[in-house]
């Protein structure tokens, strides 16, 4: 059965088809990858998928629950959650803090019982606040706990966002471009993390340009070009697919120079 | 001409006296607003300073032209001071830090203004004297053509300096991206400096056309400077078209809701309209709808 | 502390950084925020407690009861403000609609102060959610523009409906009467306040350490991401907004019967930018900055009242060069010195 | 120590000093010959400055001329000032200083009605002598027992108005008025008053402070059916923009303004279109036009005299006047009472005849704290740029 299913997805921005009649599948516990050039419509399509935009066609269902339209939070309360290609950190609070909003739907939300402090509060805090600790270490972030969020470097926020994404313990994880900017040495720590996180049982979607990185973990792969969708398929099916090829590297080249595509930001 | 009519073309002209003065405002909130983002709180005292220095220069003998480019001239550099020591330093403080500081400079030229020249009311004299003029039965004030006549002008002037001029499309250019622009070797400094000096000379210059009309004091920019504000929300900021528009909408909204509906509520009749424009608009008449990219 | 256990590659990240902290901050970090909180705390209620030795007479027992007044909308209004980032240039509004309900409600239709009070909180509360919903779509300067007309709006209809408010030359209000007894005068007025002040501060304080609070600041900090961590980012706003609004009406009740008149200049446009003055000098995102905004605010005109004509340009001067040097703010900027201060003299 | 509470101690040594500069030495006994304390809260700034500003400096002119010729009573005056703005929680929190802190002697002032009204408990249970320069008759009606006033009253100034046009066989007006104190309470007051006059108010219209153009509500009242006459309450320029566009629409019938315009400010700020406007007022603006033999003519052309030649022609207005006769009323009554105690100044006050000040003859009694007659009113008009007298 499928954990999320997209049919006959499309978007408009004026006239502009950002996306157009895209279906597809993925599969729960799975590592799922989107790529494509610059403009192919991946950050766009996570954000129809994650309710941040409206989609202007098409169904989208979760669970078999038909999503589309849902905003953010509703669909954060169904197991959804997401990181931003654009960091979207919360630069006035400490790290930490960051993670625990990430806790949110899981703590006392009760106006009446945070005014007055009530115990629930405390203790749920508390307990939230070691769960995140350990959240924080299990991604390296274990030296940045009490750090303000402000003050960190690149790699460090980029962990951040998935630590405060996996804080909500999200069935359905999509990591937007989570290796953008990173080393190779550091690419290689978030691609450990993510493989855990996967094993873990978490369904896990990925719009990644580091190729290297998308061939060695990923389960499925989706091609878009364009808005429309080129390929799919194993990493091996894809690698093999001749309009894979063409589209990024026009007619010559071969399968293997895919992977030195490097990362484009 | 039916009575009717005449009634309603009167009271579009006196929204359309008001409005061309929220425009002028206004249309100085935009400019600041396009090159940095800041809403000058203070802009209101550029008029004010506009209309009060040209007085004391005419009182202390000198001509009305001379007067007014002296009084131009001034709140020019004050508003070019406003910038470089006021703005330039908390140049990295968040949007109301911001406002704060801009209000504090309104108290200020407020202070040194009453204490300088006086808490009197002040009129200039008309420029081209006070006899109305007929429109189909209804009348208005040579002044309001002067102040309406010049805030065209002062629209087409600015459309011309920001897609012609290189200064002008560096404005622009800081504007959008103000780190792209340094590394294109724009003096983003300067063109701070000078769309403050613009903005101010734009204030001054309503300040001296409406004086006639309305006589100026050391605390006739706030109401204005309120005025100009909501004029240039309800167009959307940062476009100079829509400051002008949104100017004489609420002034022409005032004068038919004192007209037709209630002279005690006009003010309000007039918040409510653009209450209920942002709450379909949220940036305004002309503003961009900006998609927040993440 | 037992560490957790570490996938292998990360020990090597971990050291590259020279970031001092370690596993060991988690305790004193927990002890700082008590501190933070009980500290913060206990210092107010100090100064609350020795500030009666210094009050010769009533006119100083006025200023502080206007200081808490104040304070208590500041406090209220920084969470909306400070934390959760969303602008108010009406809040003067709220403030002058409580203080009428409890003028009219006493005046004109004899129900006791102390009923009075809570119907007027409630009654801006109501209203408060009713316009939040549409002006808090807003954001940034728009949003300043849509609260401005908001207080505007109320400010004109109380300063127009003269057989209800008395009109632009106010009105009297009853003497506030508890238990029988009529609250009259500095002294008992300093304690009703300074109780109400406290009970507002404690609030705060709790709402900002809590699940709620961290929800607000993350939708300052980035209004998608906490939608994605499942904050229903438009519910928080409209509930910090009305928790604002009904500070401000309750202060503008108390304000009413403490000073037995009402003027719509309650409400007006000044009083709302003095209300987030006060917030933004005191420091934003800090609620005993909110507390010493509110007091340097209301002292300072009292002092500046010698200099006669200079008054204003000496306050104009004062607020410029605090926001450009301290933009930040007082209290968050004398706190990173002092704690400069303290490492230094750790070390 | 932990360093919020530190911080927190700091701030909070810092709020205490800070409170504690403002406590002044405990008042000692005063000796007879210590100054008089006189204690005043002026609208110096904020809309209502043009009423403020030349009731201080007519204060402070006249307080130095005072001491110079030896003070009252052989005490030298000592003026306590502070501006509320024309706000009336300023007022209050002045007035309370005033009275706790500067242990003033008397105080004078409150420019306008609601800043007035918002002292007036404080000063009844301080049981201090209050003058106030505001136009609301309110305050004095009805009568409490430390307060007095010296401007003639919104009331007097409509029926000096409708007496007025009664004259003229004037019985439709139509009223346009400020949205502010002055012009609210006026209009009120007006609406009151008329049916005694057999005067109907066929249209009322408002403009707020600040409007810059009320040809709208003026074409409204233009369209309104057999209106014979305009009456505008309102101050500062706002009236000026209304005479202007009063002209401007070219309306037939007369205008009349309220005593708040009386001053030559006004003249200037409507140029031309002011020719032929009516307004009650005090004899001040008319003082060299008085008759010889007129007994208010010494007191007016002094005034006027004495606050050109500080401030410039034309600069003279009623409000300053107001507070001449403030402070002049405080001096009579101290010489009659011997000495500046409050009780025996306040029934000084209470008991002054004949007391001829800017604003006309001033007869106190118990149930009259104001002591005017509607007579001390004079109709005037503007010809040639120049007040004239009617009658």
């Amino acid at each position: 059965m499928s954990l999320l299913r997209v049919e006959n997805l499309g978007i408009q921005f004026g006239g502009v088809r950002a996306i157009q009649s895209l279906d597809f599948v993925i599969n729960p516990g799975t590592i799922h990858s989107i790529i494509g050039p610059n403009g192919a419509g991946k950050t766009t399509l996570f954000n129809i998928i994650t309710g941040i935009y409206a989609p202007t066609a098409g169904d989208i269902y979760l669970d078999n629950v038909p999503i589309t339209g849902r905003r953010p939070h509703e669909l954060a309360r169904m197991g959804m959650s997401r990181t931003f290609q654009n960091l979207q950190i919360m630069k006035t609070m400490t790290a930490i803090e960051n993670v625990m909003v990430g806790r949110h739907l899981h703590l006392n939300r009760n106006l009446l019982s945070c005014l007055l402090r009530l115990p629930s509060v405390t203790r749920g805090d508390r307990q939230a606040r070691k769960r995140c600790v350990e959240l924080m270490e299990s991604v390296g972030l274990g030296a940045y706990i009490d750090a303000e969020a402000g003050s960190m470097p690149y790699g460090a926020l980029k962990r951040l966002e998935i630590a405060r994404a996996l804080a909500a313990e999200p069935k359905l994880l999509l990591l937007d471009e989570p290796a953008a900017g990173l080393n190779a040495a550091e690419t290689k720590e978030i691609d450990e993390v993510i493989v855990k996180v996967a094993r873990s049982g978490v369904t896990v979607v990925l719009v990644e340009h580091d190729m290297k990185l998308v061939m060695g973990i990923s389960d499925h792969i989706l091609v878009l070009d364009y808005g429309r969708k080129l390929a799919e398929g194993t990493p091996d099916e894809v690698r093999a697919n001749p309009a894979v090829v063409a589209a990024y590297l026009g007619n010559v080249g071969n399968v293997g120079t895919v992977g030195t595509m490097g990362t484009v930001s | 001409m039916p009575p009717a009519f005449v009634e309603f073309l009167q009271f579009l002209l006196s929204g359309i006296t008001s409005g061309a003065i929220y425009a002028l405002v206004g249309l100085g909130f935009a400019l600041i607003y396009n090159a940095s983002h800041v809403i000058n709180f203070a802009q209101g005292e550029f008029v004010m300073l506009g209309g009060m220095l040209t007085w004391a220069l005419t009182s202390a003998g000198l001509d009305l032209p001379l007067a007014i480019g002296g009084a131009v001239a001034i709140t020019v550099l004050v508003g070019m001071a406003l910038e470089k020591l006021a703005i330039e330093p908390a140049r990295d403080a968040n949007v109301v830090t911001l406002i704060i500081i801009t209000i504090g400079a309104g108290i200020f030229l407020r202070g040194v203004v009453s204490v300088t020249l006086g808490k009197d009311f002040h009129p200039l004299p008309s420029f081209s004297g006070d006899d109305p003029i007929s429109i189909l039965g209804a009348t208005i004030m040579p002044q309001s053509l002067w102040v309406l006549g010049v805030s065209a002008l002062v629209v087409i002037a600015l459309q011309g300096f920001f897609s012609y001029t290189l200064l002008g499309k560096s404005i622009l250019a800081t504007s959008h991206n103000r780190m792209a622009a340094k590394l294109m070797g724009i003096n983003v400094g300067f063109v701070l400096v000078l769309s403050f000096g613009l903005s101010a000379l734009l204030g001054a210059m309503a300040g001296i056309l409406i004086a006639p009309i309305t006589a100026t004091n050391f605390e006739v920019g706030i109401i204005l400077g309120l005025k100009g504000f909501a004029a240039a929300i309800l167009g959307g900021l940062g476009n100079g078209l829509g400051a002008i528009v949104g100017g004489l909408t609420l002034g022409i909204i005032e004068s038919l809701g004192a007209g037709y509906v209630s002279s005690d509520y006009k003010d309000a009749i007039a918040f409510v309209v653009i209450l209920a424009v942002l709450f379909f608009m949220p940036s305004g008449l002309f503003g961009r709808r900006g998609t927040e990219r993440v | 502390m037992a560490h957790n256990v570490r996938p292998s590659g990360y020990s090597k990240f971990a050291k590259k950084q020279t970031y001092t902290r370690r596993m060991s901050t988690r305790k004193s970090r927990a002890q700082m925020l008590l501190s933070e909180r009980g500290g913060g705390m206990a210092s107010l209620l100090l100064v609350i407690l020795v500030l009666p030795l210094f009050l010769a007479n009533d006119y100083h027992y006025d200023v502080a009861v206007n200081i808490g007044i104040n304070a208590i909308v500041v406090v209220g209004l920084n969470l909306l403000i400070g934390y959760a980032g969303q602008i108010s240039l009406g809040h003067a509004g709220f403030f002058g609609l409580g203080a009428y309900t409890s003028a009219v409600l006493t005046a004109h239709y004899g129900l006791h102060g102390l009923l009075a009070l809570p119907i007027g909180a409630l009654g801006v509360g109501v209203l408060a959610y009713a316009i939040a919903r549409p002006v808090l779509r807003l954001s940034g300067h728009y949003l300043a523009m849509a609260t401005l007309g908001v207080g505007l709006i109320i400010n004109i209809i109380i300063s127009r409906e003269a057989w209800l408010t008395g009109g632009p030359d106010g009105m009297y209000v009853p003497l506030l009467e508890v238990f029988g007894t009529e609250v009259y005068g500095g002294p008992m007025w300093y304690w009703i306040v300074a109780a109400t002040l406290l009970l507002a501060v404690w609030l705060s304080l709790n709402l900002i350490d809590s699940p709620v609070g961290r929800a607000l600041r993350g939708l300052h900090g980035s209004e998608v991401a906490a939608q994605v961590a499942g904050v229903d980012t438009t519910r928080y706003k409209v509930m910090v907004f009305v928790i604002s609004a009904v500070m401000a009406a309750v202060a503008g009740s108390l304000a009413a019967h403490f000073s037995e008149f009402v003027t719509p200049a309650k409400a007006d446009f000044s009083h709302s930018i003095l209300f987030v003055t006060m917030v933004v000098l005191g420091g934003m995102a800090s609620t005993f900055g909110a507390v010493v905004g509110a007091a340097v605010l209301t002292l300072l005109p009292q002092f500046l009242a010698d200099f006669a004509d200079y008054e204003h340009v000496i306050l104009g001067l004062i607020m410029m060069t605090v926001m450009i040097f301290m933009p930040k703010g007082l209290v968050p900027t004398l706190a990173a010195l002092a704690r400069r201060g303290a490492r230094r003299t750790a070390r | 120590m932990t360093t919020p509470l530190k911080t927190g101690l700091m701030l909070a040594g810092l709020a205490i000093a800070a409170l504690g500069l403002t406590v002044s030495a405990p008042g000692a006994a005063r000796a007879e010959d210590d100054p008089i304390r006189v204690g005043s809260f002026l609208a110096v700034t904020g809309p209502a400055s043009f009423l403020g500003d030349p009731e201080l400096k007519t204060l402070e002119m006249y307080i130095e001329r005072i001491n110079q010729a030896g003070g009252l009573n052989g005490r030298m005056l000592d003026l306590v000032h502070y501006d509320t703005a024309g706000d009336a929680n300023k007022a209050r929190t002045f007035v309370k200083r005033l009275l706790e802190d500067d242990e003033v002697d008397v105080i004078l002032g409150g420019s306008t009605t609601g800043t007035t009204m918002a002292v007036i408990p404080l000063v009844e249970r301080a049981e201090v002598p209050f003058i106030s320069f505001a136009g609301g008759v309110s305050i004095i009606d009805p009568v409490k027992p430390w307060v007095f006033k010296t401007p003639h009253t919104d009331r007097m100034a409509c029926e000096k108005i409708f007496e007025d046009m009664r004259g003229r066989g004037i019985v439709r007006v139509a009223l346009i008025s400020g949205t502010g104190g002055f012009g609210k309470s006026m209009r009120g007051e007006c609406m009151t008053v008329a049916p005694r006059f057999d005067i109907e108010v066929v249209a009322d219209e408002t403009y707020g402070p600040g409007d810059t153009d009320m040809v709208a509500q003026l074409t409204k009242i233009k369209n309104a059916e057999g209106v014979e006459a305009v009456v505008n309450a309102g101050f500062g320029q706002g009236p000026a923009i209304v005479t202007k566009n009063f002209a401007q629409l070219g309306f037939e019938v007369p205008l009349y303004q309220s005593h708040g315009v009386a001053s030559k400010k006004y003249i200037e700020l409507a140029g031309d279109a002011a020719e032929g406007v009516r307004l009650p007022a005090a004899a001040l603006l008319v003082a060299e036009k008085l008759p010889a033999g007129d007994p208010q003519r010494p007191i007016v052309v002094g005034y006027k005299t004495s606050y050109e030649a500080v401030y410039g022609d034309g600069s003279v207005s009623t409000f300053g006047g107001h507070a001449l006769d403030g402070l002049m009323l405080y001096k009579t009554a101290v010489e009659a009472a011997g000495s500046a105690e409050p009780a025996a100044v306040r029934d000084a006050l209470e008991s002054i005849r004949g007391f001829m000040g800017t604003a006309g003859e001033v007869t106190m009694s118990a149930d009259d704290h104001l002591g005017l007659g509607l007579s001390a009113f004079r109709m005037l008009e503007i010809r040639d740029g120049d007040w004239t007298l009617v009658d």
